[in-house]
């Protein structure tokens, strides 16, 4: 895709970003001021970098296995895994570099079992990853065995909450994520043949696209990004959180996936589009948390606010307006009511 | 007038598939629908049936104003359709797709038995010894063409229509499909007829429309045409030569591939097959007899299990299609839906697949290089279509199917297996296909065809193959290749015939 | 034997076979207690599990029947509370208003052709959303009627009750069986299981088909709703979460395929008893640590799932052969 | 003897820690100890509950998830003649229901938190922030209204943000942030209350990034009293917290070892100490004598 078409392919979200912040400064005045301190940028907009940087990282796996038309419920799980690995690691007094590995190794591997789940046994991607999503927690909170496994050992802590350039590590790591995958994908046929295979698996495997090895390096990829996502929240709060870490994270990945607009029935995606779509929705996380509601409003808000930008996003509500519409003028002219109808094919 | 369509026209980006179409259907008639691939006929029958919404023009049923919403609503006026993709749904039973949205009812439950003899009696002169309790997909694409049909004519009250009905129908069926739509004719039905086979319309039709590029060209009595005439109000221009034989002018070459004892049980019985480079191997057989069954296994798309394929240099390993494809096999199949086309991606992208996915997701086509590729394909095949970035999914159905051919020329292949290559292809593509095939093998490519029309067969082979019961039964070659002689093979249980040049 | 039904069958297999084995493990297992117990502790999932058949069954999913269950326990609660309306008539209230949030929620995903994942995934957090701001407090229902509904059983031999929730489950296992094999409307969700497009083609109402759909899901989840309500005798709005998770668990357990198209509610009712049976097994144990708990429910769903798989692939290619 | 041991869950450190005082207890009084985990699921925990009666346990202990809808399964169990106890919160069920319960007061530490910080402050005018458990849970109402309770007539404390960090580390670090952001960088903010220990510190982390110093610029007073908020005290970042004891079990196993032995009934409440700890109480030595305990 070049400049302009990708331009025109994210636009959409790039203005539901703008409505949304412009929302938020509505309710919290100086959302949109960012200034220095010390050496690094702070604000609520660096916030949202930062905050947004789990969903973004698993949104970009997420868009990959999407694309195939496969779903991945365990991400939540995996990071709490691969936080726990590198956790224990850094308290076995093992060298972080080794730690990392380590969580990076262990998000491979749930990756490699997902897909292995999925393209070799055929087992449907959401009971697939639906079994990681329930053991992973207990495989995470058997390494912590149970506890908040805390460190301090400053490099690790440097991943979830340092800086570089001013701008927070978690940050860079999903910019870069993004950029790297994105290239990845687009400057080989990656992309073309994952697509390929979302929107008709049966006839990629007839023109000779092996779809098996295809899905499971789609799996790892999003095991991989989870395993980022979880260094970082466990490096953010400098202690890994079997129960807790990246719990239910894997619903807000999908939302930023459907609201960057790739197809939750698989084919043509957009990693650009998905990672914008995990900063709207870490904006209206942070914008609620700033806004001061008590918290049962919480659910409320977040679910209206989806709701209103899925349907604004719709291609269908232009049909269904021109259709009541025309109804109307039809309705004047003839008296007849007819009904929209729609075209066939999606 | 039966029913009359009168400026309609319908727009789609980047194309005006149909621009102020006039039609008309009298009761008792049938009435052809004719054109190139892309003309608009299936977009004419999908706005007549609510399936698109036009937009302009009106429709009349019986002299009043309708404007079907739905196909539901167009069932509802007596109006049955074929559409050219078989609108069935394979996880349903036979006689549920038969049935549905009808099924009788008995205390406002559904009648298991009432439907089930409902069903039979829908299928009752079709020939088909199915049993209507299984999943329709079960069946293959000719079967289920026959349960589409069975369901429309049922369905139509007053409007038959048929769009490409018998793609994939062999003699035996189209003649029972045509006693039905006779049937019909004298109960005072209007049947709209779309075929690529003149010789079909014919022999079926009382009058024919002609649509080229959208537009009404002329609707005349059947009988004050000639073939000729047809062809040219169709293309707008001379049709060089329609078909050749070939017979004798190719000169078989060196072995190329042989296979001994390839089979999978309950799919196809072992078979022998050997195949010389710049070869045809036609293949014949009934509905079923498993001649999709050898291509399948041949190209590792059904792994078989026993059997093995070697070329000059050693056994080969096709246990997927891919694998196959590294061999050096093509395989372009006969459910274009399902198992061809890439529905949402482009033309070049489709075009460019088979060769992406052979040369590894590491080492991309060029951009550039793919454009040429679908630019040139697009030109050397003609194939309809604003351009090369449009969704496969938008073109015509025979605009598809050369799409496929495409993917598979740009491979290369050594060996090429087309099932029902033609289906749906209209008659100047269809002797460009004929064409092409010439030319591959003239390069050296060898072929297996696989066709229910048995002048094509006839056309291109040098040696046919008769399959029967998934068994192969027969080999003509040669002079010996006459449909007759087809014919025979494939009716004929006992006598088996090995006739030779 | 019916291609279609083998799923069904592999399904009730590996439920006998699995209680079989639990009971050479532990003799207890098999008594009425436990099958009571078994009944009346999954009747609110196995409600809800079978509206949520039929949402798979025509290729949608139904996240918020989770939420709703809670909502509806808290939405009961608070109107027995504060008003002085019998039970009976805020079952009805609920269930009609459960119904019409399944219903918009079809409605969205037919008409804005939205994904049912996300819509659904939105009623979730607003169902939750609108129990919280209700009460934010669990509250405890004494209602007299709900005594008598929570008494109602019938005491099998062997001390194990057969009570009316349990009753209620299987009625509605019975209802969704006619529903999706014995009725037009059932055909047309199989129909929109096999495929959108073709089914619109072949005439099915496909938006008056999604509308019901969701709005019996909905209904179900209502009446799911009323039987947890009746089995805690109260309304709490952090009450069932991740219950659809195990619904759809359950349905899959039951063969039915999450594409859409293919499938048994029958079976759905041995997926949700299989799951219950995971339970009851792992508390019988009573020595796995929390985790494990975890690690083993994920490795028993995987192991029930593969079994399938393999039985069903075995039977396939026997048939074919 | 056999009990069976319906545990909510193992969401925090607290309770994997409660979860491992109880094995303890039961081990070394030679009980063997059925346990199961709920998932913080009602539903689960009802379902063992009555799997432990078709078992035929001789007693039952339950840390009920929430305060409703246990009178049937109760009933049962009374019915079978198996002894109930309830570990740390309450049921609003008929105290006939179970033998006794063994808990602290929710509320009452809520109180002991928000007295602390009364006195703390005195006169001056006091800007708090409350990072709330899980919106819903008992422990979230229960503390929020006793800390209310224990400001009550300090017209200068105010509460000015409340927020959901849902009794974990990253979310009280994350919703600390955005108070930080919403109360002018931190600077008019001058005390934090936190409904448990673990969202504390991560909104000590989320204080010292803001470039301000916790447990100074920030009063920091939470519940639980787990070893991190000692840690944390030990080194002046954490000023307070309200201890809520794991070894519930053991006054539960003894008042359930006098009822076997005589039929004695307990009391129906016992209630275990909420005690304060400051800066004062030697954190350091806390904080080395509870890591061993699974916090
Ligand atoms: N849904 C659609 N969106 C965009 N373009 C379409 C769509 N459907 C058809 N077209 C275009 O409209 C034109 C007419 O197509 P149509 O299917 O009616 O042709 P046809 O005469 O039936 O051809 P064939 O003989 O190949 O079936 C084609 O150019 C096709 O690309
Ligand atoms: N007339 C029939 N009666 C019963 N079953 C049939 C009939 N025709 C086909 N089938 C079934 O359909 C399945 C698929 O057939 P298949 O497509 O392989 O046949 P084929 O030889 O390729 O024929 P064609 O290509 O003409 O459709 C077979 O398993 C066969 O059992
Ligand atoms: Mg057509
Ligand atoms: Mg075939």
């Amino acid at each position: 895709m070049n400049g302009t078409g990708l331009l025109r392919r994210v636009a959409p979200q790039l203005l539901t970003l703008a409505a949304v912040l412009a929302l938020v400064t509505v309710f919290f005045p100086s959302f949109l001021s960012v200034g220095l301190s010390g050496d690094r940028l702070v604000g609520s907009p660096i916030d949202v970098l930062k905050r947004g940087a789990p969903v973004a990282l698993l949104a970009i796996g997420m868009t990959l296995v999407i694309a195939t038309r496969g779903i991945d419920l365990s991400v939540g799980a995996i990071m709490a895994i691969c936080g726990a690995s590198a956790a224990f690691a850094v308290d076995q007094g093992w060298s972080l570099g080794v730690a990392v590995l380590l969580a990076l190794g262990a998000g491979l591997l749930c990756g490699l079992w997902n897909g292995f789940l999925v393209a070799v046994l055929g087992i449907q991607p959401i009971v697939a990853t639906l079994i990681l999503m329930v053991a992973g927690r207990g495989i995470a909170q058997l390494i912590t065995e149970g506890q908040i496994l805390t460190f301090s050992d400053a490099g690790f802590a440097f991943l979830g909450s340092g800086a570089v350039l001013g701008l927070p590590v978690p940050a860079w790591a999903w910019i870069l994520a993004g950029i790297v995958v994105g290239l990845v994908v687009r400057r080989t046929a990656l992309g073309l043949l994952i697509e390929s295979v979302g929107v008709n698996l049966r006839a990629s495997r007839l023109a000779g696209v092996n779809s098996t090895v295809l899905l499971l390096t789609v799996y790892m990829i999003s095991g991989l990004c989870a395993a980022l996502a979880g260094l970082i929240v466990t490096g953010d709060i400098r202690g890994a959180d079997a129960n807790n870490a990246g719990l239910w994270l894997e619903l807000d990945a999908i939302l930023a996936v459907a609201i960057g607009g790739t197809s939750l029935l698989g084919g043509r995606f957009s990693i650009l589009a998905s990672l914008i779509g995990a900063m709207i929705i870490q904006s209206i996380n942070t914008g609620i948390l700033l806004a001061g509601f008590p918290p049962e409003f919480n659910l409320v808000i977040k679910a209206i606010l989806v709701l209103l930008i899925l349907m604004l996003q719709s291609p269908r509500l232009g049909d269904v307006a021109a259709g009541l519409l025309a109804r109307r003028r039809r309705a004047d002219e003839t008296g007849a009511a007819p009904r929209p109808v729609q075209e066939a094919g999606r | 007038m039966l029913l009359h369509a009168r400026g309609l026209t319908k727009r789609f980006p980047g194309t005006v598939a149909l621009d102020n179409v006039e039609f008309g259907l009298a009761a008792g008639e049938v009435h052809a629908l004719l054109g190139e691939n892309g003309a608009g006929k299936s977009t004419l029958i999908k706005c007549l049936t609510g399936a698109y919404r036009r937009d302009g023009g009106e429709i009349l049923l019986d002299g009043r104003a309708v404007d079907p919403q739905s196909t539901a609503h167009a069932q509802e006026l007596g109006i049955g359709t074929v559409y050219q993709e078989v609108n069935l749904l394979p996880n349903l039973t036979v006689a549920e797709n038969l049935t549905l949205g009808r099924q009788p009812r008995r205390l406002g439950l559904v009648s298991r038995r009432a439907m089930r003899s409902l069903a039979r009696e829908m299928l009752d002169g079709y020939g088909l010894s199915i049993d209507v309790d299984r999943d329709l997909g079960a069946y293959s694409v000719a079967v289920q063409q026959i349960i589409a049909i069975a369901r429309a004519v049922h369905l139509s009250g007053k409007v038959l229509i048929l769009d490409e009905p018998t793609a994939s129908l062999d003699a035996r069926e189209v003649a029972l499909l045509f006693d039905v739509v006779r049937g019909l004719r004298e109960r005072g039905l209007g049947i709209v007829f779309v075929s690529h086979f003149l010789d079909q319309v014919f022999a079926i039709s009382d009058r024919i429309t002609v649509l080229r590029n959208g537009r009404h060209v002329a609707t005349t009595e059947a009988a004050s045409l000639d073939r000729v005439r047809l062809i040219n109000l169709m293309l707008g221009r001379e049709l060089a030569e329609e078909t050749s034989h070939n017979h004798g002018r190719r000169e078989a070459g060196a072995e190329l591939l042989r296979a001994e004892g390839l089979g999978r049980r309950g799919r196809i019985t072992p078979f022998d097959l050997t195949i010389r480079s710049g070869e045809v191997i036609g293949m014949a057989g009934l509905l079923g007899s498993g001649r999709t069954e050898t291509a399948e296994v041949l190209f590792g798309a059904t792994a078989p299990d026993s059997g093995t394929v070697r070329d000059a240099k050693g056994p080969l390993d096709l246990s997927t299609p891919a694998r196959a494809i590294a061999a050096g096999f093509g395989f372009a199949p006969e459910d274009r839906k399902t198992d061809g086309i890439i529905g949402d991606l482009t033309v070049r992208e489709n075009i460019a697949l088979a060769l992406q996915a052979h040369r590894g997701w590491a080492r991309p086509i060029p951009r550039a290089e793919q454009r040429r590729m679908a630019d040139e394909y697009i030109r050397r095949l003609d194939i309809r279509t604003p351009g090369a970035e449009k969704p496969v999914g938008l073109l015509s159905g025979g605009n598809q199917q050369k799409v496929i051919l495409a993917r598979w020329l740009a491979m290369n292949p050594r060996f090429l297996i087309l099932d029902e290559p033609t289906r749906g292809i209209d008659v100047g593509a269809h002797a460009e296909v004929l064409r092409l095939i010439n030319e591959m093998v003239s390069s050296g490519m060898s072929l297996l065809v696989i066709s229910s029309e048995l002048e094509e067969l006839v056309a291109v082979s040098d040696r046919v193959i008769v399959v029967r019961d998934r068994r192969h039964v027969a080999e003509l070659a040669g002079q010996a290749i006459t449909t007759e002689a087809i014919v025979n093979a494939i009716a004929a249980p006992e006598a088996k015939q090995e006739a030779r040049a | 034997m019916n291609l279609r039904r083998l799923p069904l069958y592999v399904t009730i297999a590996i439920f006998v076979l699995a209680f079989l084995l639990c009971w050479l493990q532990f003799p207890r297992i098999l008594s009425t207690r436990v099958v009571g117990n078994l009944l009346t502790d999954n009747a609110y999932l196995g409600i809800a599990a079978v509206g949520m058949t039929l949402v798979i069954l025509s290729g949608g999913i139904d996240l918020s029947v989770g939420s709703v269950i809670a909502f509806s326990g808290v939405f009961i609660a608070v109107l027995l509370r504060d008003t002085g309306m019998h039970p009976l008539a805020a079952f009805a209230l609920l269930l009609m208003v459960t119904t019409a949030f399944g219903a918009a929620q079809g409605a969205l995903i037919h008409g804005l052709a939205m994904p049912a994942f996300i819509v659904t995934l939105a009623g979730m957090f607003l169902a939750r959303g609108i129990a919280y701001l209700l009460t934010l407090d669990s509250i405890p229902i004494d209602h007299p009627f709900f005594e008598t509904l929570q008494r109602a059983y019938w005491l099998m031999p062997g001390k194990g009750r057969f009570t009316l929730l349990g009753a209620v489950m299987l009625l509605a296992v019975a209802g969704g069986m006619l529903l999706a094999h014995r009725t037009r409307f059932g055909t047309n969700v199989f129909a929109l299981g096999g495929g959108e497009a073709t089914a619109r083609m072949m005439g099915v109402p496909i938006g008056q088909t999604t509308v019901l759909i969701y709005a019996f899901s909905g209904f179900m989840a209502g009446l799911a709703g009323i039987v947890f309500a009746v089995y805690t005798a109260a309304g709490y709005p952090l009450a069932t979460v991740g219950v659809e998770l195990n619904a759809i668990a359950a349905v899959v357990i039951g063969g039915t395929l999450l594409s859409g198209g293919s499938g048994t509610v029958l079976g759905t009712l041995f997926g949700v008893l299989t799951m219950g049976l995971i339970q009851t097994y792992i508390v019988f144990d009573g020595t796995l640590s929390s985790w494990w708990t975890k690690i083993v429910i994920g490795l028993l769903l995987f192991l029930f799932i593969v079994l399938q798989k393999g039985l069903l692939t075995i039977g396939a290619a026997r048939r074919a052969a | 003897q056999v009990v069976g041991f319906s545990q909510i869950g193992s969401e925090s450190g607290w309770r994997a820690a409660e979860t491992t005082v109880t094995q303890q207890e039961a081990e070394a009084r030679g009980i063997d100890l059925q346990f199961s985990d709920a998932q913080q699921k009602q539903e689960n925990q009802i379902a063992a509950v009555r799997s432990f009666v078709a078992q035929g346990v001789d007693a039952i202990l339950l840390a009920p998830v929430v305060a409703t809808g246990w009178d049937a399964v109760l009933e049962e169990a009374k019915e079978a003649e198996i002894p109930v106890v309830l570990l740390d919160r309450m049921v609003d069920s008929d105290p006939s229901l179970y033998l006794t319960a063994v808990g602290s007061d929710l509320v009452h530490e809520g109180e002991v938190a928000g007295q602390w910080l009364a006195e703390q402050v005195g006169e001056e005018p006091c800007r708090v922030v409350e990072l709330q458990g899980t919106t819903g849970s008992s422990p979230a109402i229960d503390r929020a209204q006793g800390f209310r309770n224990g400001i009550e007539g300090h017209a200068n404390i105010e509460i000015v943000q409340s927020q959901t960090g849902d009794f974990t580390r990253a979310q009280g670090k994350t919703v600390m942030e955005a108070f930080l952001q919403a109360e002018n960088g931190g600077a008019d903010i001058c005390a934090l209350y936190a409904h448990n220990d673990d969202m504390a510190v991560g909104a000590i982390q989320a204080i010292k990034e803001a470039g301000l110093k916790p447990g100074e610029d920030i009063l920091v007073v939470s519940i639980d009293a787990v070893p991190d908020i000692f840690q944390a005290m030990a080194a002046g970042e954490a000023n307070a917290t309200v201890e809520l004891t794991p070894n519930m079990a053991g006054p539960a196993f003894d008042a359930l070892q006098a009822y076997w032995d005589n039929g004695t009934e307990p009391e129906k409440f016992i209630q275990t100490e909420s005690k304060l700890y400051t800066q004062a109480d030697d954190p350091q030595g806390e904080y080395d004598r509870r890591k061993g305990l699974g916090y």
